[in-house]
């Protein structure tokens, strides 16, 4: 399951998406959004992507990790449009037979997925808006 | 010839539209239709040196050669997870 | 949450129990049961577990991890008694600021909790059952 | 003196028993309880360096005393997860 979407991702959904008979190991990363960002409170999230292209790269991403790791499902899933704070805004889930492979396929994948899929978050505070990543703000870790 | 070109993001936010259409000399670069971009909506400079062009739908480098029917999309610092 | 249970485990519960309103990454591993092991059809797998010293250990892991890191939330949750194929035997959820931090802990505590806590796995074939790690038989890397 | 000894996995099929209850010399050791058991149980003499001892919930070294009170585990080779 690779897809990019408008509504509250369903977490146990993805899970279930990477059950296999032959996985002895899942690994699932979530990232939620916090309520602080540079020191101020944070009132919500908004995300917004470049679909075909975010939807291709994330394509290719799993098959690059499925490769690499022999993994045996992988489901990507992220928000877009508003996103409150606690909620989910992407679900990365990987299952392989053993756990190093499904660790380290996971890991790259998120990793992999900040770095140069075509989406875009922006923070609401109190007082004012900023994308992340903006030049001049500092861009996040998470 | 006339290119469509698609913004997202803060490029969005700073031209206020998500797609426009440029008239360039024919055989010009992404790194081209970047400069007259900029020179035509000064609000976008300060982010010049970190955007992305990208060619339908892969990131191309400067000097790749544009063409009418390309889907052309400006690509400023990506933020997602 | 830090439990050994003879139910089945509800993932999703554990997830929400690591959700924290500081935290922008989840990283969730869950241990599931193989169709296939040493060649052979696996029927169930079966666990067994010294609780009192085993929880204990659990609870020791957690803080060690906790500390390390500087996690928000930790959840282990291991199963006890007979869990069919594709069921969960464990499942740990790490809530951290950034993922770095997530994945590292959630990847210390299965890699301890495989090494030192006292439970045990049989696995039951059609044809006998077996103890995992027991001598002469192979160690399996889950 | 008398110690109960508790008894998992493939330890306790071997003897048959989840805990029995040993009548070792005092001040014997985790070490010298071990002989003693597989001495009374030669089923597990092919898992005898495969065994670790816990007392009170903590794996212990072989020249470690043990005392009446102790809660005692024999702990084969450990396999959760």
């Amino acid at each position: 399951m690779i897809a990019i979407v408008p509504d509250p991702i369903n977490v146990l959904q993805v899970v279930e998406s990477v059950i296999d008979p032959a996985a002895g190991a899942i690994d699932i990363f979530i990232g939620t959004s916090r309520n602080i960002s540079h020191g101020k409170k944070v009132l919500y999230l908004e995300y917004e992507a470049y679909l075909p292209m975010a939807t291709e790269f994330l394509d290719r991403i799993a098959a690059t990790a499925s490769e690499r790791w022999g993994t045996r499902k992988i489901s990507i899933v992220h928000r877009t449009g508003r996103v409150g704070l606690g909620e989910s805004s992407v679900v990365v889930a990987v299952s392989a037979a053993h756990r190093r492979e499904a660790f380290e396929a996971c890991r790259y994948i998120i990793d992999t997925l900040k770095e140069d899929v075509p989406i875009w978050k922006k923070e609401h505070f109190e007082d004012g808006e900023v994308w992340a990543g903006r030049e001049g703000s500092t861009i996040t870790p998470e | 010839m006339r290119i469509q070109v698609k913004l997202f993001a803060m490029a969005r936010e700073e031209v206020g539209s998500s797609e426009l259409s440029l008239e360039l000399p024919p055989g010009s670069t992404a790194q081209a239709m970047l400069e007259i971009l900029c020179a035509s909506y000064p609000r976008l400079k300060p982010l010049h040196k970190h955007l992305r062009i990208a060619v339908n739908r892969e990131f191309v480098k400067p000097d790749w050669q544009l063409s009418e029917q390309d889907e052309v999309a400006v690509i400023p610092p990506v933020s997602g997870g």
